[in-house]
């Protein structure tokens, strides 16, 4: 079975979605069925973690079928450590979106459901996939549903803003992807394979030219740094997350990009990502004040969402460039908390949006006595989000902040510490304007907007979530054991280039750090 | 040795579990159950406390470590577990909140009775229990980062309780904000404990300082300052008590339990904790003595003109909390503490009998339509007598003990000691000025109640009614701690608390110490003349006192404009960065701009590309001839001039 | 030794099934219904398609005194044209207006420009090229104008010949150089007798005339004015033809005279077609974006995939062969397939011209939007469909000759490809709104003619091992025959 | 007697017909004149083919005459029936007011 499962996990996505399309379009049906298919599939990825052996380093289910023989590429499947939980994430994020999507989506959902399915075997195989064809397949892949429900679903189809914004997303990302392809084919024409493994023992061989190695590095560090998006990249985020279907928005930022940067550019050009770090650290550091400080004056909830996702994948960036051991197994642990939190406040701002037709905030108040399931969850996913202690986002802050702190510069981290006060006070601000009486329309006697409560699917989805992470804040090493094991190789490999890791347990003073930077 | 088991993680998981049912269903309860849950698991947790107390008293040797769960994060060497650790100083801690937690809720129960979200109420008020308990028994500092930023959370929810209330919402949101300002600091002085010590947990930290200590006096300055800044955040110390005032809109047994009893102690708790980093930096210890002094007079000026009972409350407890940050800073520990225990005890005592006289008043909380509530409201009268009596400091009560140790510990801590000590003394005599003003204004001379509103003769005395017994209960055991707190006398309880806060700089007996309590008593009574002279009898005096001073008054009442300070300083400063620096040049001229640019400039050459087909056949055919010709051009001149490369492969072209 | 008839039996085919249709136009009477003869010229092109399969069965050689040569690589081309003949027939055959008497030379005439076409890829003496290169550029002028009552048809078919003409003039001015130069016009001849030539002026001279002509029917970049016009004017239909058969008979040319004729003058024809690569690209990318017309725009789209076929041969070795035959095929199924589209959902009378017009396609009918985008989807480039794999392919051989810049260049243009195919697809994912005109009907034809055009691009995209497989042994076969 | 005149005569003459023919095709504006032209470019190359027939004594450049010749006559009537379609739909010959598709 374990040779079979992630083709598997590939596959049942794509029969949901020949079943949707086959099936006639009637009422509730291809929700249905996209509703089991993707519990179908986070089933099977479930069965990932269970077989999973944390301390065996390598790649493991892993399939090797020669697919072309001209340019060698090979269906070359695996999982370590890093991918393991953020396909587990996938497959969790699949039911989530269907359920969110539930009432928003009524009319021809056979498109929706079969283009989401697809969305779904997509973001899958750019996880497991390890011959970097087919990695570049799935990428590619990836845009098509993200573009197009974007542009049928989207928000105000009306002024073509839906249309503008899922233009806006696919040519950020394909533009940035074509010298990705260019770079993928230097390394081909230069080693003869596309293949993971081979191709990071010719990198770390040092047999191929050194300048050009560097430009076919900076190729793939923009191509994932815009689907992150690390500050500056992000244009595409703020439109698509106002404009997008809820069940897209909450799978199209990070979790690509993040995996991306740690598996093809930390661990493929040690060395060249040794020398883009402190650029990249200074980017994440200023990206998470941007994002909050933007955050804290939007008028619509929206756009206060992508501006805290932006500052919170701009702590992933600065954990995974810190190469310190807890900084990336803090970043990609963020990651998956960012995942289940933004899935958490995007099904309840679908809900918003859905019964009263406007997203700015200032519209509502005084909710909690109309929705108070809809008040409590949310109250709980926003604490997440700014990092309480017991909760999943703190444990990845604070990782996160103290591997740069200690490893890395401890300006850097004092910065980006300062996001956790302005994190508090957008969530809690957006909390009180739509919940608690802000005294907007309150005053005028005009009740601020009419919003129903979660349905019982909605609560029972969002309340799992929650438990969620209630567990990863109080147990996160069951998460962090499995990514520590296969972050060693990258940690130990920066040993080589003078970022020593941190031996924090050991007492003795380490105040290493990159060349002595303070 | 099979040393009994304490049981340590039930202490903290009991108030979790009534958190839990209440939370769940408490919606679907009947208030009775609600009640019992609510009171039943503090009173577990309790228990567990006294037995624990009982067990030590028995001869049980502390420190006792037990860990809940064995491992909470452990990344990359990294190790840090839930342990739960209970010494000297934690188990006076648990007393404390535990015990007084349990009373406030038995008082809550009568207080909350007809509150819309009664269960609501309770869900929080165990929560916050259950971080308190987790902020003081924790082995280590992460695990006391939880409970800290929990209490902070409990207190967000228990402050913006009344969802109606706009203000209520404002003031929960201010308190967490400005709290999670001292938090930053609490997580950089973290980080660097780690980076310096590579562990956050207690005792191997003290044994790294017992042995040599590896590090600097710079750094360990560095350190302490941080959880400096986290310690005022909690305590509401200047700059950061900004919060605390407006605190007060949650209900009262609230502000009893969390912005006097408990949580506010935290700072104070995590500096004794710390006190063997601190004291390897005089200058950090010096800015907590500075600090906590000037609050303490700051906050005492401001609260003798406060006319909200419980604004009043609010900045003594201010002021009281730069007393113990004043024993801290002076290295009198185990006085801090102590002073900590007592302002528990009297402060919690004042605020609950507030919350009597107001839940009496349906409501009211302005002292200027209180007066006459003596005979009305006996025992709240008697009782809250005792804590003024208590705070002021007069000989018996605990009030005088406790801060008396502190004044002593200050005046014997060099020149800069005795200036701290004279600013003590006299925020010691304003403190029994405004407490005896506030004795006076709600329970003597004539009810003013009415007299405001429709003019009729008997005002609230006449239908102000004392509170039920469940409210009087929690009240008269209160007063008889603020009475009987002190006499264990500072020598027992710095002996009890050695083993943790370490030496205490023993206060010299003989005749100075009795002239400085002497003088403090003295202080106290000038105090309590100058509120009888203006208060006592209503009349000419207060009034033309109150015109000779009105400059300054105005200054007071203003709160020193502080509030407004800081918003002009800070928030505005903050959005207008936001909106416009980052707003407008950051997302629409860097990162839209950029973006329009680039589709423009593709956008117009395709424009120009266009037009190129201008539909005419004879220009077509114009276009064809010049790229034929081009073509000729071409060949024929790269091979003749022999362009890179041509030259090569077909060399015979010269010919 | 197999007789000179087998060489050219496809041919043969074709010509005999275009005679038997237009006799069989005349026997029917003038009001009755085209459509069998429609299937009649579909029947002839199938089993010419047989006959070019079988044809490849046969060892290579050549037949009429060397003037016609069959091997793998003539028959990759001879399939791949009757396949696309094919698929413009039957689409044609529920697209073109009712009524209209003289269809019959419609289907005739688009199966004598098979011929001409499948003769030009088989053909190595200059001049049966020339022939075939005017049988098929005649039969599509009057394609082209086949709409005479509207403005535009008479204009396009007007404009196409004239140019035509004129770069075939060119052509064959260059032919009679060559002639001059070195006394054959046999493409094998041509190279051997090349570096002993009469004079060298005349031999550039030659090669830079018969460029003009050969990269006019290729529309690459300095000679694709006629493109947009032309195929604004014709019936969509035919544009589905022209814009892919003509175009694949063109590189095949190209290749024969590259690699066949001229292989001495690499150093002269290679930043030659690099100049002419970059410029097509760029030139194609620019002018579609801010297109408005439907059917403009796609030209514009030819222009650039003409650029990056060109792109191919900036490689070494047999590899831009085998690039070049894979990327004509992939680029024929996506063009026959949206242009078939197109006509389907246009219906006869072709009121949908602009990209507007095609807005909440996908609402009004699943399967036609969703195959829509499917092509558009692969003109893009995006994996698992032929348009990536094609480019692909094209940009990692002329990475493996070193030419970096170009994959580069190229790959960007395809980014900006991307937004004015995405324009068009949104406007068709748009929701419905009021003008959204109904769709036409599904004939059986269409059905047939579009579900292979979009089978061909799924397979070229997920699994194009056998397809690659033939183009590498046309690459090694024209190679070995060529011996370059 | 009379020296034969040399090949090259015959070659500029063709060179001069054949841009005389580019430039009719670009500048007259009447149909038919621009299809003369066309003609008369391939008559040039006729000239020149013939020419080097002679040069090369190889009888292959006058039977490619023919096919041109041939070639040109099928042009031509495919031309004529052109443009005879757009002077009735549209009324007139002028190469420059046949520009309905632009842009």
């Amino acid at each position: 079975m374990d040779g079979m499962i992630l083709s598997l996990i590939l596959v049942v996505p794509l029969a949901g979605m020949v079943a949707i399309l086959l099936l006639p379009d009637r009422g509730k049906l291809p929700a249905w069925i996209a509703l089991l298919d993707s519990l179908l599939t986070f089933v099977c990825t479930l069965h990932l973690p269970a077989h999973f052996h944390n301390q065996q380093a390598g790649f493991q289910f892993e399939e090797n079928l020669p697919w072309l023989s001209r340019p060698a590429i090979h269906f070359h499947v695996g999982v370590d450590g890093l991918s393991l939980w953020l396909v587990v994430l996938v497959g969790l994020l699949a039911p989530v979106g269907v359920v969110a999507s539930w009432r928003a989506v009524q009319k021809n959902s056979k498109v929706f459901y079969a283009m989401y399915l697809l969305q779904q075997t997509a973001m899958v195989g750019v996880f497991v996939s390890l011959d970097l064809m087919l990695y570049y397949g799935f990428w590619e892949l990836s845009l098509i549903p993200i573009a197009v429900l974007t542009a049928m679903f989207g928000r105000n189809l009306g002024d073509g803003a839906a249309g503008k914004a899922a233009l806006r997303f696919f040519l950020y990302t394909f533009l940035a992807s074509a010298p990705l392809l260019v770079a993928l084919l230097w390394l081909y024409a230069h080693t003869g394979s596309f293949d993971y493994a081979t191709l990071q023992a010719a990198v770390a061989s040092g047999t191929l030219p050194g300048w050009q190695l560097g430009w076919v590095s900076v190729a793939f560090l923009i191509a994932f740094a815009v689907k992150v998006p690390v500050l500056g990249l992000h244009g595409w985020l703020p439109d698509l997350f106002s404009e997008a279907p809820v069940a897209i928005a909450m799978i199209a930022a990070g979790k690509l990009g993040l995996y991306s940067l740690i598996r093809f550019h930390v661990e493929l050009f040690p060395a060249l990502a040794h020398r883009a770090a402190p650029w990249m650290i200074a980017l994440a550091a200023i990206g998470i004040l941007y994002g909050a400080m933007l955050a804290l004056v939007q008028k619509e909830f929206w756009k206060l969402l992508a501006y805290a996702t932006i500052g919170s994948l701009s702590f992933c960036t600065l954990g995974i460039y810190g190469f310190t051991a807890a900084g990336m197994s803090g970043a990609v642990l963020q990651t998956v908390n960012e995942g289940v939190i933004g899935a958490a406040l995007f099904l309840m701002f679908g809900v918003l949006y859905e019964s009263a037709r406007t997203s700015r905030m200032a519209d509502f108040g005084g909710l909690a006595r109309q929705t108070p399931r809809l008040a409590t969850l949310f109250t709980i996913a926003g604490l997440a989000l700014i990092g309480l202690p017991l909760l999943n986002g703190f444990v990845g802050e604070f990782l996160v902040l103290s591997g740069t702190f200690v490893g890395v510069s401890r300006s850097w981290a004092a910065i980006a510490a300062l996001g956790v006060i302005l994190s508090a006070a957008y969530m809690l601000g957006a909390i009180q304007k739509i919940f608690l009486a802000d005294g907007g329309d309150q005053q005028n006697g005009q009740a601020g907007r009419v919003a129903r409560d979660l349905t019982g699917m909605e609560t029972v989805t969002v309340a799992v979530l929650a438990v969620l992470m209630l567990a990863i804040g109080v147990q996160p090493t069951v998460w962090t054991e499995a990514m520590e094991s296969a972050l060693q190789t990258v940690t130990h490999s920066m040993h080589a280039q003078g970022a020593t890791p941190v031996r924090m347990e050991s007492g003795t003073v380490i105040a290493s750090s990159m060349g002595g930077r303070q | 040795m099979n040393e009994p088991m304490l049981f340590l993680p039930l202490i903290a998981l009991f108030p979790f579990a009534g958190f839990l049912l209440n939370g769940l269903f408490g919606s679907r309860l009947p208030k009775a159950i609600v009640s019992t849950i609510a009171l039943l698991f503090p009173l577990l947790s309790f228990a567990v406390v006294a037995r624990a107390a009982w067990m030590v008293h028995g001869g049980m040797l502390l420190p006792v470590a037990e860990s809940g769960a064995p491992t909470w994060i452990a990344v990359g060497g990294f190790h840090v577990g839930f342990q739960f650790v209970l010494d000297q100083l934690s188990l006076v801690m648990l007393l404390v909140v535990t015990g007084v937690g349990f009373l406030i809720h038995l008082y809550s129960v009568g207080y909350m009775e007809h509150e819309q979200g009664y269960w609501r109420y309770f869900a929080y008020l165990n929560l916050f229990l259950f971080f308190m308990t987790v902020l003081v028994l924790a082995g280590n500092y992460l695990l006391m980062f939880v409970g800290w930023e929990g209490v902070g959370l409990a207190s967000y929810l228990l402050i913006g309780f009344y969802i109606d209330r706009k203000s209520a919402g404002d003031a929960g949101k201010k308190a967490f904000v400005v709290n999670r300002v001292g938090d930053f600091g609490f997580l950089i002085g973290m980080f660097l404990l780690i980076a310096n010590f590579g562990t956050l947990n207690f005792h191997r930290i003290g044994t790294q300082l017992a042995g040599h200590p590896a590090i600097s006096g710079a750094t360990a300055t560095l350190i302490c300052l941080c959880l400096i800044l986290g310690a005022t955040g909690k305590s509401a110390q200047i700059p950061l008590y900004i919060w605390l005032p407006d605190a007060m809109e949650g209900p009262t047994p609230v502000s009893a339990l969390i912005h006097a009893a408990t949580m506010v102690t935290a700072g104070v708790y995590m500096i004794a904790r710390t006190h063997a980093l601190f004291d390897l930096s005089p200058t950090a210890m010096m800015v907590v003595a500075v600090v906590g002094t000037a609050t303490a007079f700051f906050a005492a000026t401001v609260a003798m003109v406060q006319t909200d009972i419980k604004r009043v409350l609010a900045y003594s407890t201010i002021s009281q909390l730069g007393y113990m940050f004043l024993g801290c800073g002076v290295g009198a520990y185990s006085a801090a503490v102590f002073h900590l225990m007592t302002h528990a005890f009297f402060k919690a005592l004042l605020f609950l009998a507030a919350g009597s006289v107001i839940h009496g008043l349906s409501g009211e909380q302005d002292m200027r339509r209180m007066g006459g509530l003596r005979k009305a409201m006996p025992v709240t009268f008697w009782t809250m007598t005792a804590a003024v009596l208590a705070i002021s400091g007069f000989f018996p009560f605990a009030g005088f003990f406790s801060k008396d140790a502190i004044l002593a510990a200050a005046f014997q801590h060099g020149t800069l000691g005795k200036a701290l000590w004279t600013v003590g003394l006299i925020t010691a005599l304003l403190t029994s000025f405004y407490m005896f003003r506030l004795w006076y204004l709600t329970f003597l001379g004539e009810s003013r109640g009415a007299a405001h509103q429709d003019g009729h003769g008997d005002g609230h005395a006449a239908h102000a009614h004392e509170s039920p017994w469940i409210m009087l209960l929690p009240l008269v055991v209160l007063a008889l701690l603020s009475v009987t707190g002190g006499w264990i006398g500072i020598e027992r309880f710095a002996g009890f608390l050695e083993p943790v806060t370490g030496q205490a700089a023993m206060v010299d007996a003989g005749h100075t110490e009795l002239f400085l309590s002497v003088l403090a008593v003295l202080v106290a009574a000038l105090g309590w003349f100058l509120a009888h002279l203006f208060f006592g009898r209503d009349g000419e005096a207060a009034a033309q006192a109150a015109q000779s001073l009105a400059p300054i008054r105005r200054l007071l009442q203003g709160k020193y404009w502080i509030d407004e300070i800081y918003t002009a300083l800070i928030v505005r400063p903050v959005q207008w960065l936001a909106r416009f620096v980052l707003g407008w040049l950051g997302e629409w001229t860097l990162v839209r701009g950029s973006a329009w640019l680039m589709s423009g400039v593709v956008g117009l050459s395709g424009e120009l590309l266009r037009r190129w087909q201008s539909g005419n056949l004879r220009s077509y055919a114009a276009w064809l001839a010049a790229g034929a010709a081009a073509l000729l051009l071409f060949a024929l001149a790269g091979t003749l001039l022999g362009l890179n490369g041509f030259a090569d492969s077909i060399h015979w072209a010269v010919r | 030794m197999t007789p000179d008839l087998f060489r050219i039996l496809p041919e043969v085919i074709l010509t005999l099934s275009g005679v038997l249709v237009m006799l069989a136009d005349a026997a029917l009477e003038p009001r009755a219904d085209r459509r069998p003869l429609g299937w009649l010229a579909a029947l002839g092109v199938t089993v010419a398609l047989g006959a070019s399969l079988w044809q490849g069965s046969l060892p290579a050689g050549t037949a009429f005194y060397g003037s016609v040569q069959t091997d793998a690589f003539s028959t990759f081309f001879h399939v791949l044209i009757c396949g696309i003949v094919l698929a413009a027939i039957l689409l044609s055959i529920d697209a073109l207006p009712e009524g209209q008497h003289h269809r019959g030379e419609y289907f005739a005439l688009m199966v004598f420009g098979a011929v001409g076409m499948c003769l030009l890829t088989s053909a190595v003496e200059l001049l049966v090229v020339f022939i075939a290169l005017e049988i098929s550029s005649i039969s599509t002028y009057v394609l082209a104008g086949y709409r005479k009552d509207t403005e535009k048809g008479p204009e396009s078919a007007m404009k196409y010949f004239l140019l035509g003409s004129f770069a075939t003039a060119f052509l064959l001015y260059g032919i009679a150089m060559i002639f001059g130069a070195t006394g054959t016009t046999q493409i094998p001849e041509i190279a051997t007798l090349l570096p002993a030539a009469r004079s060298h002026t005349l031999v550039l001279l030659a090669f830079a005339l018969m460029m003009v002509g050969v990269l006019f029917k290729v529309s690459a970049a300095p000679f694709h004015v006629w493109t947009p016009d032309v195929y604004e004017g014709a019936p969509t239909p035919v544009v589905a033809l022209m814009s892919t058969a003509p175009k694949v008979a063109a590189f095949a040319l190209l290749v024969r005279l590259l690699y066949g004729a001229f292989p001495l003058l690499h150093a002269l024809w290679m930043p030659l077609l690099w100049i002419v690569a970059i410029l097509s690209m760029t030139v194609g990318n620019l002018a579609a974006l801010r297109q408005q017309n439907a059917k403009r725009m796609l030209a514009y789209s030819s222009i650039a995939h003409a650029g990056y076929l060109l792109a191919a041969l900036a490689g070494s070795g047999t590899e831009p062969i085998a690039a070049i035959a894979f990327y004509t095929a992939a680029y024929a199924a996506m063009n026959v397939g949206i242009f078939g589209l197109m006509s389907l959902v246009a219906g006869t009378s072709e009121r949908r011209s602009t990209i507007a017009d095609y807005r909440g396609v996908l609402a009004e009918s699943p399967l036609a939007g969703g195959l829509m985008l499917l092509f558009l989807i692969s003109l893009i480039g995006i994996p698992f469909t032929g348009g990536f794999f094609a480019k692909f392919y094209s940009f990692s051989t002329a990475m493996q000759g070193g030419a970096t810049w170009l994959a580069l260049i190229g790959l960007l243009n395809s980014g900006i490809a991307a937004a004015y195919y995405l324009r068009f697809a949104m406007a068709v994912a748009q929701p419905k709104n009021g003008k959204t005109a109904p769709v036409g009907r599904w004939g059986v034809a269409t059905v047939v003619a579009i579900f292979a055009a979009g089978g061909a691009t799924l397979v070229l995209g997920i699994a194009p091992g056998w397809v690659l497989h033939a183009a590498s042994t046309a690459a090694q076969s024209f190679a070995s025959i060529t011996g370059f | 007697m009379n020296t034969p005149v040399p090949a090259d005569w015959y070659l500029l003459l063709s060179a001069a017909l054949f841009t005389m023919g580019v430039i009719g095709f670009l500048s007259k504006r009447s149909l038919i004149t621009v299809f003369m032209s066309i003609e008369l470019m391939l008559n040039a190359v006729n000239l020149s083919f013939v020419t080097f027939a002679h040069e090369w004594h190889a009888v292959k450049g006058q039977i490619f005459v023919f096919f041109v010749m041939m070639v040109a006559a099928a042009e031509a009537a495919v031309g004529l029936a052109i443009i005879i379609a757009i002077f009735r739909v549209r009324g007139t010959l002028t190469v420059d007011q046949i520009d309905r598709m632009k842009l």
